[in-house]
């Protein structure tokens, strides 16, 4: 039943196609009339009648709802511990341990670092597989293929990538080359201090992720893709999240029998130190940056 | 005996089925006698159970600490075993030619077959969950034998069929539980095996659960709020409303009301209580409804099928009096209204095949054409209604003796409602004979066109077989009066060999 | 009184906390337009960070940086909540391109984003 | 040096996800089933050495994930309770992937598969997390995952109304994922710490103190709601029936038989290992979750009884017998607990049969749902109509089948507490005939012959045929006639926990 199929980007042609053309010169008509664009009017079925929906039967409780929780718990925030206060019980040993001996046991001067990496490293993985997950979704459902586009839109499509080759944007690309460099290096620099300052994989791999799309953006994912293919995805994401996996595992499983897996740890303070900390905080700067551009493309081209 | 010979009882009906429903016996006849010599050799099996009770009873294995599956052959299964065993071999011989005319033999004494296996499960189950599994086990036989048409009435009447077993076996679980739950061992013992020092400060409880599930198996038994169910499953053909709904799965209702009050609870426990008032009350009712509702109702089957509600209910009445006494009259009664209910839908079901003709106002003049038929109904209809020397004047003459014994007020109403039961079973069922011998002035029935079902009409056979038989002038098969005759004398021999057999039951059930 | 609003004005990024959250949860659930049922989410989760960020932060501390070796408990502020603020936000991120994945194909069949209505004409669908 | 059972639960958890990120790396869809199948037979077989390793000494250990102790580093706790589900999780993921996967490769599109399998060693690594994790910030993390898994198995069918239906599903999931994220936050805010034993130690402090009496009321209640609203409880359950009943065969099999288990695993670990059980009854969560469980087995019961499309009813009854589950928990005693969890493993085994066996039905009938088309398929595929029949008879509840022994454990646990007895015995006795009056039309329905039936003869479907159709269908028999074994192992954990 999918009678009324069709694109996100309808309403983008039509503003294109409309009367405001600021950007086509005048002489190409031949482009502008290949693609049929259905209407969008015609395409939507016939809107169910207020009977039908049950529009505003839960508002009422909704509301109540979330009046009772909000005053619960503005209620709970009255009696929990004041903000700031050095005797709060989260102030306890814990902290105490990975403040005073987080550098000497895992040799980050960052101790979120050292404390998401290898303390908890268990959860961090988890949140990394999370990114995986997130990705192979998006890709699930939005990677083309025979049921959700059909040779219309794939016209369309089409149509759409000449328009925006033959008008990228001057200042965008210009300011992209003059920008770009600086990202990727500061995005590469966030990385690997990960465990020396604030950042670290999370972070540095947005940044690079946000360069990716911005080049993208100024010179057309065809370019990105000239050195970054759905295989160059694939791989880097997996064979990061693959060694990151191996390394944990192995610190796991060895340092729960009471094994010692120390890697050397190096001086605290030096970039090549804190042992796999190091490695993992690059591993996750792929991933990130992987999946970010990779969630952008997804999304505006289908596919990568 | 070595009581191992109880599981051959019970799997030799399961393999037979089995077999059947194998595309191995490609002919009728080869069929029709593979599935006898399975009824047949499950009978005497049975039959030697019955004679040459094993002293053990078989363990299979422990569900929990509280629940086993377990067979045990006492006195209460002997007699309902006995019943069982003699006639299922005869329905199976008369259902041999009532099923010519419905189609669909394979399944049906398929799950004929499987039907007798479980009622024997129910008959020698030895724990209460055993026999709650046979329990739910035969609604899920007898439902397909209910739907056996697979038209909306068949459909209609088995959904209704499976609503009130599955609500009364739902009940019965209650009894189940509560009973593992508040007794020592879960083997049926005469008196009741309950854990008397357990139960302190609980009775009410008990007895309340008792209640409820005595209702609930009662539904199987036609009680009074859950009897709607048996006039409406009149729809199958009729070996099916004759044995199982006049004796397996009735009785396989009342045979587990017996085992909750004189097994389960204990009679001690119960006697005096509200819940033995409630039953007895719900027993007395349905015995003058069910008479009533029999008197008012023209169709011949559903006419049959009320007057088994209210003699069921002699039985449960017999069963509420909670005196030794009544154990003994209600297992006679059970016997002997198996027997003679039996015969009287086998009258209709002979009737009915030949002609097609449901209503009893249509069948006037019929006795001459039918003479062995007709000959055999009223003196089952004599049982029915207690006339002495017949087995039926036995039976209800325990019944009143042990009601009178109690001694009770809702004792002697129950008395006289058994009384005015049987001034009515008199009415319904002598205006049937009457109507057939002496024709009143409607006119009798056409023969050349006999109202039938849509399915027999397109049916050449059929019709060159009425026709033919039109001719004769004689409407009966050989093998259906076979049947009849052997039930008419098994009638007039429990009839004089009361006092035999009185005695045998008196020592079988006081047998541990 | 003024003891309440002492508290109130110390507590002030729980209560603003909540407070979004609330405001987050009612537009999550009254919300038709699929994409701002989406931007209700991510504030109803951030609100949670906030809150989460506002319990780590003790008064006079510096950020658990190690800076000059000083190895002592009482400089540096909690460490924990920023570690899972951080997982909090990964997760968040992951279920908003989710969620958007979804309503995008949703949009290219039915042509709304209007909750309801989907609902409506998901629910006409033959299967 | 650990003895080196104790290494189980980790291996397992990290094998099921390595081999999750390795999957897109391979080339064919057939590997990557491959891949799938051992993976979770391989985590069955383990825990099921763990669970022989660890009953019969009694033994309850913690594993340090790391080499840091308790506060600081993350702990998995393993028990004999916590070994029975990872066995159950395993083995009938491997079934329900091994009998499904036919119908599965008509479902999804080819270049989609390798991200199902994905998906799915996903899920059933965060499933296994979920069950031993001691530390309440990782199951938070896990659940995410398996919130996001367990929609991406129900898109990946992609019609248009799996996606409607999953957009719904995750908008609930994240409502609840959401209350237990503040839950988190607020038991960390007053107590300090994320692992169950400290949490544990603090609450008590702080309840002896009588500090923050209010927060904890209100955070067991949070996290209480939030694992509800996931595991599909009455008010909270709408989106149940949809997402389960379209999405492909496994999925709705493994969501229904597992996933839903596995949040109610991490909520009873959560009440036993942080609040104590005691303090949860005192709090009254007891009592909510008792009657929510009782009209959800009336309310599942009467949606299932109207409902045609077979695969929605599966569902709709899913959601009574969450209630089932529930109630047992709601029961205050502690026999009512492993009253739930054997139902939980009762369920676990009885519900894929029956999707599996549904999925088969309607594969050789033309991918027919509706229970009124499905006449007479049982003829064409007698092991699917076996397969469905006893999974049917189990939920009407015939002695002898896994689910009469449930029932009668609830109802004997419900005798232990007067005051909840006859309510809860009488919504199981209506639920118990409405269970009847929907599965047993249906069990005739598909035994009747029809014109369809003798039809060409059907391809053979293997993994369904001979591995998952029969062990499933063992392991219903077994669980109803050596019950008691697998209830000794449950309260010998709970007791443990």
């Amino acid at each position: 039943m999918k009678i009324f199929k069709g694109r996100f980007f309808q309403n983008l042609i039509m503003w294109v196609n409309g009367d405001t053309e600021h950007f086509l010169p005048p002489a190409d008509t031949k482009m502008m009339e290949s693609p049929k664009v259905p209407s969008v009017t015609q395409t939507l079925r016939p809107l169910p009648t207020k009977d039908e929906v049950f529009l505003g039967s839960f508002t009422g409780l909704s509301i109540f709802l979330v009046i009772g929780l909000v005053s619960i718990l503005l209620l709970t925030t009255y009696n929990l511990p004041l903000f700031g206060d050095p005797d709060n019980p989260v102030v306890n040993e814990v902290i105490k341990r990975y403040v005073e001996k987080g550098v000497e046991e895992t040799g980050a001067i960052n101790v979120v670092a050292g404390m998401i990496l290898d303390y908890r490293a268990f959860d961090t993985l988890g949140e990394a597989s999370v990114l995986l997950l997130a990705g192979t979704s998006v890709m699930m459902l939005l990677l083309k293929d025979i049921k959700n586009t059909d040779p219309e839109d794939d016209q369309i499509a089409a149509y759409e990538m000449e328009i925006e080759e033959r008008n990228r944007d001057l200042i965008l690309q210009k300011i992209t080359m003059i920008l770009l460099p600086a990202i990727i290096l500061y995005g590469i620099y966030v990385v690997i201090n990960g465990h020396l300052s604030p950042g670290g994989g999370f972070s540095g791999g947005a940044i690079l992720g946000a360069g990716l799309i911005l080049y993208a953006s100024a010179f057309g994912t065809n370019e990105v893709r000239k050195i970054f293919t759905m295989k160059t995805f694939k791989i880097l994401t997996t064979s990061a999240l693959m060694t990151y996996a191996i390394c944990k595992t192995y610190v796991f499983l060895l340092g729960a029998n009471g094994i010692d897996t120390r890697i050397p740890l190096g001086t605290p303070g030096a970039i090549f130190s804190s042992g796999l900390i190091f490695v993992l905080d690059v591993c996750v700067g792929i991933i990130v940056a992987c999946t970010m551009y990779g969630f952008y493309s997804i999304f505006t081209t289908g596919e990568i | 005996m070595p009581n191992i010979l109880i599981i051959f009882s019970l799997l030799t009906p399961f393999i037979g089925a089995f077999v059947l429903t194998q595309p191995w016996l490609p002919e009728k006849k080869q069929r029709e006698k593979w599935i006898m010599g399975s009824v047949l050799l499950t009978s005497l099996i049975t039959l030697a159970l019955v004679i040459f009770p094993p002293a053990n009873p078989l363990k299979l294995f422990k569900l929990t600490s509280h629940l086993t599956l377990a067979f045990h052959v006492d006195g209460l299964s002997r007699i309902f075993a006995l019943l069982v065993a003699l006639l299922w071999p005869l329905t199976t011989l008369y259902a041999f030619d009532y099923m010519q005319h419905e189609g669909g033999e394979r399944r049906f004494f398929g799950f004929f077959l499987v039907a007798y296996g479980i009622v024997l499960g129910i008959a020698f189950a030895a724990t209460m969950v055993t026999l709650y599994l046979f329990f739910e086990l035969l609604t899920l036989a007898t439902l397909p034998l209910v739907m056996h048409k697979m038209d909306d009435k068949a459909r209609f009447a088995g959904f209704r069929y499976l609503l009130y077993s599955m609500i009364g076996a739902a009940l019965g679980l209650m009894s189940v539980i509560f009973l593992s739950a508040y007794s020592d061992t879960d083997y049926f013992i005469i008196g009741g095996i309950l854990n008397q020092s357990r139960v302190l400060g609980m009775e009410n409880i008990l007895q309340g659960i008792f209640a409820v599930s005595f209702f609930g198996f009662g539904v199987k038994a036609a009680l009074f709020p859950g009897y709607a169910w048996l006039p409406i499953a009149s729809v199958a053909p009729t070996p099916v409303t004759a044995l199982l709904h006049a004796v397996a799965v009735v009785k396989a209702g009342v045979f587990a009301c017996i085992r909750l009050v004189y097994y389960g609870f204990g009679t001690e426990f119960l006697i005096g209580s509200f819940a033995q008032d409630i039953t007895m009350i719900a027993t007395v009712i349905t015995i003058v409804f069910g008479s009533v509702m029999a008197l008012r109702s023209d169709h011949f089957k559903r006419r049959l099928a009320y007057s088994t509600i209210s003699n069921l209910s002699y039985i449960m009445f017999g069963v509420t009096l909670m005196t030794e006494a009544g154990l003994q009259a209600a297992s006679l009664h059970m016997l002997y209204h198996g027997v003679i209910k039996i015969t009287l839908f086998f009258c209709v079901g002979a009737v009915y095949a030949k002609t097609g003709w449901e209503y009893i106002s249509r069948l006037s003049g019929l006795g001459s054409k039918m003479p062995i038929t007709f000959a055999t109904f009223t003196l089952a209809s004599l049982a029915l209604m207690g006339i002495p020397p017949l087995p039926g004047f036995w039976s209800k003459f325990a019944l009143g003796k042990a009601a009178v014994e109690l001694g009770t007020k809702i004792g002697y109403f129950g008395l006289a409602a058994i009384m005015l039961s049987a001034l009515l079973t008199a009415l319904y069922q002598m205006s049937v004979v009457l109507q057939v011998y002496f024709p009143t002035e409607v006119q009798p029935g056409d023969l050349s066109q006999p109202r039938t079902t849509h399915r027999q009409q397109k049916s050449p056979r059929y019709l060159m077989r009425i026709a033919r038989a039109a001719q004769s002038g004689l409407l009966e098969s050989k093998r259906m009066n076979l049947v009849l005759l052997i039930l008419s004398l098994m009638i007039l021999l429990m009839g004089f060999t009361d006092g035999p057999i009185e005695k045998w039951f008196n020592t079988i059930l006081t047998m541990p | 009184m003024n003891n309440l609003l002492k508290t109130m004005i110390n507590d002030r990024f729980m209560i603003a906390a909540v407070l979004l959250f609330g405001f987050g949860f009612m537009n999550l659930l009254l919300q038709k337009n699929l994409i701002r049922k989406i931007i209700s989410f991510n504030i109803m989760e951030s609100s949670i960070f906030l809150f989460l960020a506002s319990q780590g932060y003790i008064n006079g501390r510096i950020a658990p940086i190690i800076v000059d070796g000083i190895l002592d408990a009482d400089v540096y502020i909690n460490p924990i909540p920023s570690g899972l603020v951080l997982t909090g936000i990964v997760v968040s991120v992951s279920v908003t391109a989710f969620f958007l994945a979804l309503t995008v194909r949703l949009y290219n069949i039915y042509k709304t984003v209007d909750f309801d209505e989907i609902m409506l004409l998901v629910n006409k669908e033959a299967e | 040096m650990l003895p080196l059972h104790y290494n189980i639960p980790a291996i397992s958890i990290l094998a099921c996800l390595i081999s999750g990120i390795v999957i897109p790396l391979l080339p064919s869809e057939r590997a990557a089933l491959r891949l799938n199948l051992t993976v979770s037979g391989f985590v069955a077989f383990l825990s099921a050495i763990l669970l022989y390793k660890v009953v019969p000494n009694n033994e309850y250990f913690v594993y340090t994930m790391g080499s840091f102790p308790a506060p600081w580093g993350n702990e998995l706790a393993v028990g004999p309770l916590e070994a029975l589900m990872a066995f159950v999780f395993g083995l009938v993921t491997f079934l329900s992937l091994a009998g499904g996967v036919q119908t599965l490769f008509h479902d999804i599109l080819p270049g989609k598969r390798n991200f199902f399998f994905t998906m799915l060693n996903m899920l059933l690594a965060s499933l296994l997390a979920m069950t031993y994790t001691n530390d309440l910030f990782t199951s938070y993390v896990f659940i995410e995952i398996s919130t996001l898994a367990a929609c991406a198995i129900v898109v990946a069918r992609d019609t248009p109304k799996t996606i409607g239906s999953t957009i719904r599903y995750l908008a609930l999931s994240l409502l609840g994922s959401g209350l237990f994220l503040i839950g988190v936050v607020l038991l960390y805010c007053i107590t300090g710490h994320l692992l169950m034993p400290h949490l544990q130690m603090q609450i008590l402090r702080l309840i002896a103190t009588g500090k923050y009496a209010m927060p904890i009321t209100l955070i067991a209640g949070l996290l209480f709601v939030g694992i509800a609203i996931k595991s599909a409880l009455f008010p909270f359950g709408t989106w149940l029936p949809m997402a389960h009943g379209g999405a492909t065969t496994t999925s709705s099999a493994i969501l229904s038989g597992l996933v839903l288990k596995g949040y109610i695993m991490l909520l009873v670990k959560i009440f036993y290992r942080i609040f104590t059980i005691d303090l949860i009854r005192s709090l009254h969560v007891t009592d909510v979750m008792y009657v929510c469980g009782l009209i959800g087995m009336i309310y599942g019961s009467i949606e299932a009884y109207r409902e045609e499309h077979i695969k929605r009813m599966l569902a709709h009854s899913s959601m009574a017998q969450i209630g089932y589950i529930f109630m047992g928990l709601g029961l205050d005693v502690n026999l009512g607990i492993a009253a739930a969890f054997l139902q939980i493993v009762v369920h676990a085994f009885v519900k894929p049969l029956l999707f599996l066996s549904a999925g088969r039905l309607s594969e050789i009938y033309n991918h027919e749902k509706s229970s009124y088309r499905l006449r007479g398929s049982a003829h064409k595929d007698w092991v699917a109509g076996i397969g469905f029949t006893l999974g049917s008879l189990s939920m009407v509840g015939i002695p002898l089948l896994g689910g009469f022994l449930a029932k009668y454990y609830l109802i004997e646990a419900a005798m232990q507490n007067p005051y909840k007895l006859w309510p809860a015995l009488f919504t199981l006795m209506i639920s118990a005939v409405m269970n009847a009056l929907y599965y047993i039309p249906g069990v005739i329905a598909i035994w009747t012959r029809s014109e369809l039936s003798t039809a060409n003869p059907v391809e053979h479907n293997i993994g369904f045929t001979w591995i998952a159709a029969p062990v499933l269908s063992i392991a219903v028999v077994f669980l109803g006639v050596n019950g008691t074994y697998v209830m000794e192992i449950i309260q010998r954990g709970l007791a443990l926990l």
